[in-house]
C-alpha cells in the first residue's frame, strides 16, 4: 500500500475474525430481513445464479434444436425456448447482475460509507426481483411465452395465445426493482461520499455504477409504460398498438427500444467499471486517462438515450430519422472505443501479472472489441439492411453480453471474492476455466457471424440446409461453453469451505474496500477512512 | 468482385444492381475490423509480455500532457472513420430505400399472411411463396400484412423491408443474375415463422416472357379490381354521373385533395386504403361522411386489386384498362 | 431515535441535513420516473392527436369539461391543504397537522367521487370503448375516436390510481399523526407524501389541459 | 413571501389564488377563437401552474441545486423521446 498515513487502523481493531458481517447474525431471519448492503448482495448473487441457470438451459435447448435443418424441437417449443432465454438473460441476469451484487457490496465500501442511502428500499428491491422471478416461473408453468423478449405487437397483444401476461408482469416488476436500485445508488454516490472524496477521486467502478443507475432510473419507466400498454391492449382491447383499430405497431417498437437500447448500456457499463479496477490492479500501474474513462461513462449514459432508432432501420421508420439515428449511434460508439484504448494503454510501463481476473480482463477486451466493431456494422445504414434480424446480430450482442458483460461479472467475482468471503479461490482452476470459457465462447459465436453474413435469419426453428455445418459447430461450442460455466460455480462454492484464508489485500490493490478486513465488519469501517494519495489507482 | 464477396466473406452472391455497392461497405468494415482487432489485441499481448512483472523495464509513469495528446490521437481518427462510414452507408441506404420514379418498373404486390407470402403481379398472376422476375428490369414491391409484422427479405438482392399491417411499405430491386434465391421472413411472426420462406426466381427476359405466357390469369389485377368495384356497389355514388354525393375517382390517384378540417393530402395507396376502410378519417372537404366502412369485408389482396383499378382509372375511359 | 425533543439521524448518515437532502433527492428521482411514465403517454397521445385530428378534436369537445374544471379546483385546494400540512408539520403542531391532513383526504375523495360521476356519464353516453355494451359513439370517425377514449381512460385512470395510493398514504399519515408516537417520523413522511401529492396535481393539470381544453376554441 | 427556508402560510395562500386565477385564464382562453394559439395557451398556462407548484408547494425554491437539477432532469430526457419520435413520424411522408 502506498504511503497511507492516517488510515492505518489500530492493530487492536484488526482482530476481526469474530465480528465480520457474515458472523453478525445467523438463521433465515438474519438473511431475509437484513438491512446490510453486503448481505443483500449475497441474496442477489444466489437468485441471479438460479435464474442464470434457467437462461442457460433454454440456451442449450436452442442450440440443441438447431443441430438439424428441420429442427429437433417442434417450432412452438423452440419459440418458447428463445423467448424465455431472452427474457431471463436480459431482464433477470444481465441488467441486474453487477450493480446488484458487486455494486451493492462495494459501493458503500468504495466511497467510505456504512451502507446505501435507503437500506430498506435496497431489501425491497430484492423482494421485487424475486416476485419477478416467480412470475417468470408462473409463465413457464402455464405454457411459456412465444413472443420473443421484444414482445413486438400486434403478435404479442392480439395473435399470441401464450402466457404473455405473466411475462409482462415479470418484466414490469423487475423493472421497478431496477428503478429502485438505480435510485438508491445515485443518492448514495451523491450524498454518502467520505469527506475529501471528490468526484474525480472516485474509483472508476463507482463512476460506472453511477452511470448505470442514471440510465436505469431514466429508461425503465418507458419500458414499464410499454408493458402496461401491452397488458391493456391484450386485456381491455385498448387499441394503442392494434393496427385494425388505428393503432401503430411501430410505436410499440419506439417505446420498447427507448428503454431497451439504454438497457444494453446498463448491462455493459458495470463490466467496464470492473475492467477499470481489475486492469490497473494487475498491471500495478495507474489507469491510463482516468478523466477520459470517467467522462466516457457519462457520455455513454447520456447519448445512449438518443440512438434507439437503429433497431428500426428496416421498418416503416422514415429514411431521414434513420439517418439521424445512424449518426447518433456512431457518436455513442466513440466513448466505448476510448475506453478500450485506455485499458490497453494501462499495460504500458506496468508490472503485469496474470491471475484469473486479469485473464478475464484480457478476454473482455478482445471479445468486447469484436462485439463493438460488429455493432458499427449494424449502425451503418446500408449494412443493416443485409444484417438486420440475421445471426450477425445474435453474434454481435452475444460478443458484447457474454464476451463482455459475463466476463466482467466473472472477473469481478474472482477479484473481490477474497474480500466478500474471506477465502481465496483456487488459482489454477480459475485460470483453466477462463481459458476454457474463451475457447468455448469463440467456437459458439464466431460461426454465427458467418451465418449472419450468409443471411440466416434469427429466431428460426428450421433453416435451409446449407447453414447446417456452421450451426453444428456453434452447437458444439455451446457444449464447451456450458461446461466452462459450471467450473467457476463449482470451485467458488468449494472455496467457501476449503479455500485458504484471504489476507486483507491479496492483490495489493488500491481503494477503501481493501482497507477493511476480509470479510469486512458489519459497519464496514471502525473509523471514517481517510483518503490515500490517489485512491483511484 | 462478386465471387470474392461470396467466397471469402460468406455473403450470398450479388444478384441485384445494389448488391455490389452494399457489399463494398460491408467488406470495408470487415477488413477494417480485422485490422483494428489485430492491432489492439497485438498491442495488448505485446505490452502484456514486455511489461510483465519482473521485466527490467522503465516504469516511470507517463506524464499528463503526453497522455492527453495520445488520447486525442486515437479519438479523432476513430471519429473520422465513423463519419466516413456513416455517409457511405447512408448514401447506399438512401438509394436502396427510395423507389425509382421513372423507367416503368414492374409493380408487384406482396401480402404477408401468417406464415405464407401471397404475391400478386399487375397482370393478375397470383403466386404463393414464389416470385418470378425478369433480369435487368426494376421491380417495385409494395407490401402489407393481414395480421402481424413480417419482413420481406431476399439476401441475394440485399433487400429487406418490414411488412406492417395497416400500412404499405415499399422496396425495390433490379435483378442482375438469373437464378433461384431465398426469400425469408425476417421478423418473428409466430409459430411457423421459420417456415414462411419462399424463392425468388430471376429469369432472362426471354424465359420470363415464356413463363408469363404459360400463366393464363383470367383477369388482370385491375380487372379484378373493377369486378370488386361493381360487386361492392361503389359506382352508385362514385360514378361520374351520380349526383355529386361522392368525389369522382377517375384520375384521382396521385393528385392532392383538400381534407375536411383543413390540410391537403396526396391520394396515394395509403390514402385510398384508409378511404376504403376508414372513410370518415380523411374526408374530402365538401362531402358528407355517408360512405360505409368496408373493414372486414375485403382482405388485403382484394383492397390492393381495387386500388390497382383506381390507379388505372383515367377520366373519360369507361371500362377497366387492359 | 424516538427521543422527544431532538431528531437524531439514522446511523449511516453523518448529519440530519445530509439525511433530509438524501430523502428529498430520492423522492424527486422517483418523480422523474413518474414524469417519464406520464410524459411517454402524453407523447403517444400527442402523436395520435396529430395522426387523427378529425377524430380526436370532436371527441375531446364532447367531454364534461365544466365538471372537471370544478374537479381541478378541488385538486388545487387539496394541494394548498397539503402544503399547509407540511408547514405545520415542520413546526410539529399536532392538532393543525391532523386538521389539514383530514381536509386533504376529504378533498381527494371528493375528486374521486366527481371523477366517478363523470365516468358514469361516459358509460351512459356510450363512449367507453373497452366495456361490453359501453360503445355506441355517434360522433365523427368512431374507430379512431375509440382510440381517443382509450387514452382518456388510460390517463385519467392512471391518475386516479395515483390518487388512491396518495389517499392511502395520507390515511396512514393521519393515523400516525393522531398517535404522535414519533413526531419526527411523521414529519419526514409528510415531506415525502406532500411532494408526491403535489406531483399528482401537476400531472392532473396537464391531463386536464390536453384532454379537455386544447381542442376547444370559441366556446365550443 | 417566504421567510427563512420555507413558504409562509400567506405565501402558500397567495400561490393558491394565483393558481386559481391561471385556471380561470385557461378556461377563458377556450372562449376565444385563436386557432393554433388555443392549445399553446392552455399548455403554456399548465406549465406556469406546474412551475409554481413545483417551486412553492414542493419546495424546490429552497432545495439544493442538485435537487432542482433532478426535478428538471426528467423533462429533459422526456424531450429526447418526443423530439426523435416526432422526427420519425413527421418525416415519413417526405421519403
Amino acid at each position: 500500500m502506498s504511503n497511507a498515513t492516517a488510515t492505518d487502523l489500530g492493530s487492536a481493531e484488526r482482530v476481526y475474525s469474530a465480528d465480520n458481517y457474515l458472523h453478525a447474525g445467523y438463521g433465515l431471519r438474519s438473511w431475509l430481513l437484513t438491512m446490510d448492503h453486503k448481505r443483500v448482495a449475497w441474496l442477489y448473487l444466489v437468485s441471479l445464479t438460479v435464474l442464470f441457470a434457467v437462461g442457460a438451459i433454454s440456451a442449450a435447448l436452442i442450440r440443441f434444436d438447431l443441430l438439424s435443418p428441420s429442427g429437433l424441437l417442434d417450432a412452438s417449443a423452440y419459440n418458447r425456448a428463445f423467448t424465455v432465454h431472452g427474457i431471463v438473460m436480459v431482464f433477470f441476469f444481465l441488467v441486474p447482475s453487477i450493480p446488484t451484487t458487486f455494486g451493492n457490496f462495494l459501493l458503500p465500501l468504495m466511497i467510505g460509507a456504512r451502507d446505501v442511502a435507503f437500506p430498506r428500499i435496497n431489501l425491497f428491491s430484492w423482494y421485487l426481483y424475486s416476485i419477478g422471478g416467480i412470475f417468470v416461473l408462473a409463465a413457464l408453468l402455464s405454457g411459456g411465452v412465444d413472443t420473443g423478449w421484444t414482445f413486438y405487437t400486434p403478435y404479442s397483444s392480439v395473435y399470441s395465445n401464450s402466457a404473455v401476461v405473466f411475462a409482462v408482469l415479470a418484466v414490469f416488476t423487475v423493472g421497478f426493482s431496477s428503478i429502485l436500485t438505480g435510485l438508491n445508488f445515485m443518492v448514495t454516490v451523491h450524498k454518502l461520499r467520505a469527506p475529501g472524496l471528490t468526484w474525480f477521486r472516485l474509483p472508476l467502478f463507482v463512476w460506472a455504477i453511477y452511470g448505470t443507475s442514471f440510465v436505469q432510473v431514466l429508461g425503465t419507466p418507458v419500458l414499464g409504460l410499454a408493458m402496461l400498454l401491452l397488458f391493456l391492449d391484450r386485456f381491455l382491447g385498448l387499441a394503442v398498438f392494434n393496427p385494425e383499430l388505428g393503432g401503430d405497431p411501430v410505436l410499440f417498437q419506439h417505446l420498447f427500444w427507448f428503454y431497451s437500447h439504454p438497457a444494453v448500456y446498463i448491462m455493459i457499463l458495470p463490466s467496464m467499471g470492473v475492467m477499470s479496477m481489475v486492469i490497473p490492479a494487475y498491471a500495478h500501474n495507474r489507469i491510463f486517462g482516468y478523466k477520459f474513462i470517467a467522462m466516457s461513462t457519462l457520455a455513454i449514459a447520456f447519448i445512449g438515450f438518443l440512438v434507439w432508432g437503429h433497431h428500426l432501420f428496416v421498418t416503416s421508420q422514415s429514411v431521414y430519422a434513420g439517418i439521424a439515428f445512424s449518426l447518433l449511434s456512431f457518436l455513442v460508439s466513440v466513448p466505448s472505443a476510448v475506453k478500450v484504448f485506455n485499458w490497453t494503454a494501462t499495460l504500458y510501463k506496468g508490472q503485469v501479472t496474470y491471475e484469473a481476473p486479469m485473464l478475464y480482463a484480457f478476454t473482455f477486451i478482445g471479445l468486447f472489441l469484436i462485439g463493438g466493431l460488429t455493432g458499427l456494422f449494424l449502425a451503418t445504414l446500408s449494412a443493416d439492411i443485409q444484417l438486420h434480424a440475421t445471426y450477425f446480430v445474435i453474434a454481435h450482442f452475444h460478443y458484447i453480453m457474454v464476451g463482455g458483460a459475463v466476463s466482467g461479472f466473472l472477473a469481478a467475482a474472482h477479484f473481490w471474492w477474497p474480500k466478500m468471503t474471506g477465502r481465496m479461490y483456487p488459482e489454477i482452476w480459475a485460470r483453466f476455466a477462463a481459458v476454457l470459457l474463451f475457447v468455448g465462447f469463440n467456437i459458439t459465436f464466431f460461426p454465427q457471424f458467418m451465418l449472419g453474413l450468409a443471411g440466416m435469419p434469427r429466431r428460426y426453428a428450421t433453416y435451409p440446409v446449407e447453414f447446417q455445418p456452421l450451426n453444428i459447430l456453434s452447437s458444439a461450442g455451446a457444449v464447451v461453453l456450458g461446461v466452462g460455466y459450471l467450473l467457476p460455480l463449482a470451485y467458488l462454492v468449494w472455496s467457501l469451505r476449503y479455500g485458504p484464508k484471504a489476507p486483507e489485500n491479496p492483490w495489493a490493490a488500491k481503494g477503501f474496500e481493501w482497507q477493511t478486513s476480509s470479510p469486512p465488519p458489519l459497519h464496514n469501517f471502525y473509523r471514517r477512512p481517510v483518503l490515500e494519495a490517489d485512491v483511484h489507482g | 468482385m462478386s465471387s470474392m464477396a461470396h467466397q471469402f466473406f460468406y455473403l450470398p452472391e450479388q444478384a441485384s444492381t445494389i448488391a455490389a455497392q452494399a457489399d463494398a461497405v460491408l467488406i470495408g468494415w470487415i477488413v477494417l475490423s480485422v485490422a483494428v482487432t489485430l492491432a489492439i489485441v497485438g498491442a495488448m499481448l505485446f505490452l502484456g509480455i514486455r511489461y510483465r512483472r519482473g521485466a527490467r523495464v522503465d516504469t516511470t509513469p507517463v506524464d499528463e500532457s503526453l497522455a492527453n495528446r495520445i488520447e486525442v490521437s486515437w479519438i479523432i481518427p476513430t471519429a473520422v472513420v465513423f463519419v466516413v462510414f456513416f455517409f457511405w452507408g447512408g448514401y447506399v441506404y438512401y438509394k436502396a430505400y427510395t423507389p425509382p420514379t421513372g423507367g416503368d418498373p414492374l409493380a408487384i404486390n406482396v401480402v404477408g399472411k401468417q406464415w405464407m407470402w401471397k404475391i400478386q403481379h399487375s397482370n393478375g398472376v397470383l403466386e404463393i411463396n414464389e416470385l418470378h422476375v425478369p433480369v435487368g428490369r426494376k421491380v417495385v414491391v409494395t407490401t402489407t400484412s393481414e395480421d402481424v409484422v413480417h419482413s420481406f427479405a431476399v439476401p441475394a438482392f440485399r433487400v429487406k423491408r418490414d411488412v406492417i399491417p395497416g400500412t404499405y411499405t415499399q422496396l425495390w430491386f433490379e435483378a442482375s443474375r438469373p437464378g433461384t434465391y431465398h426469400l425469408f421472413c425476417t421478423q418473428y411472426c409466430g409459430l411457423d415463422h421459420s417456415r414462411m420462406r419462399g424463392h425468388v426466381i430471376a429469369m432472362r427476359p426471354a424465359d420470363y416472357a415464356a413463363w408469363l405466357a404459360h400463366q393464363h390469369p383470367q383477369r388482370s389485377l385491375a380487372e379484378q379490381g373493377a369486378a370488386l368495384y361493381e360487386a361492392y356497389g361503389c359506382a352508385a355514388c362514385h360514378a361520374p354521373g351520380a349526383h355529386a354525393r361522392a368525389p369522382a375517382l377517375a384520375g384521382l390517384y396521385g393528385t392532392r385533395v383538400r381534407v375536411k378540417g383543413g390540410g391537403e393530402l396526396r391520394v396515394d395507396r395509403d390514402y385510398l386504403r384508409r378511404a376504403i376502410l376508414e372513410p370518415h378519417q380523411d374526408l374530402v372537404a365538401g362531402f358528407q361522411p355517408i360512405m360505409p366502412s368496408y373493414k372486414g369485408q375485403m382482405d388485403e389482396s382484394q383492397i390492393l386489386a381495387l386500388i390497382a383499378y383506381l390507379q388505372d382509372l383515367k377520366p373519360g375511359r369507361r371500362g377497366p384498362s387492359p | 431515535m424516538a427521543s422527544a425533543n431532538v431528531e437524531v439521524p439514522f446511523e449511516h448518515f453523518e448529519s440530519l441535513e445530509q439525511q433530509h437532502d438524501a430523502a428529498r433527492m430520492g423522492i424527486w428521482l422517483f418523480l422523474v420516473t413518474e414524469t417519464l411514465l406520464f410524459g411517454a403517454i402524453f407523447t403517444a397521445f400527442g402523436l395520435y392527436h396529430h395522426l387523427y385530428p378529425g377524430a380526436f378534436s370532436p371527441a375531446s369537445r364532447g367531454l364534461a369539461w365544466e365538471l372537471e374544471a370544478a374537479n381541478t379546483v378541488v385538486l388545487l385546494t387539496s394541494g394548498l391543504t397539503m402544503a399547509l400540512t407540511d408547514h405545520y408539520a415542520f413546526e410539529l403542531r399536532r392538532r393543525k397537522v391532523i386538521v389539514t391532513l383530514a381536509l386533504t383526504i376529504l378533498l381527494g375523495l371528493t375528486f374521486l367521487v366527481l371523477k366517478g360521476v363523470e365516468y358514469r356519464g361516459d358509460y351512459l353516453a356510450g363512449s367507453v370503448p373497452f366495456l361490453a355494451g359501453g360503445w355506441h359513439y355517434t360522433g365523427q370517425d368512431p374507430s379512431h375516436a375509440a382510440l381517443f377514449f382509450n387514452f382518456y381512460f388510460l390517463l385519467t385512470g392512471l391518475h386516479a390510481s395515483h390518487m388512491v395510493i396518495g389517499i392511502v398514504l395520507l390515511t396512514i399519515l393521519l393515523g400516525r399523526a393522531f398517535l404522535w408516537w414519533s413526531p419526527f417520523g411523521v414529519r419526514r413522511m409528510i415531506v415525502g407524501v406532500g411532494i408526491f401529492w403535489a406531483f399528482i396535481d401537476v400531472a392532473w393539470l396537464f391531463i386536464y389541459s390536453s384532454l379537455y381544453l386544447i381542442d376547444r376554441s370559441g366556446g365550443t | 413571501m417566504a421567510a427563512g427556508d420555507r413558504a409562509s402560510i400567506g405565501g402558500l395562500v397567495t400561490v393558491y389564488l394565483v393558481l386559481l386565477a391561471l385556471l380561470a385564464a385557461s378556461l377563458g382562453l377556450t372562449y376565444l377563437e385563436l386557432g393554433i394559439f388555443n392549445p399553446i395557451g392552455n399548455l403554456g398556462i399548465a406549465v406556469l401552474q406546474a412551475g409554481l407548484i413545483m417551486a412553492v408547494f414542493m419546495g424546490l425554491r429552497w432545495s439544493s441545486p442538485l435537487v432542482r437539477v433532478v426535478a428538471i432532469g426528467g423533462i429533459f430526457f422526456l424531450s429526447f423521446l418526443v423530439v426523435l419520435l416526432l422526427a420519425d413520424y413527421l418525416t415519413r411522408g417526405l421519403a
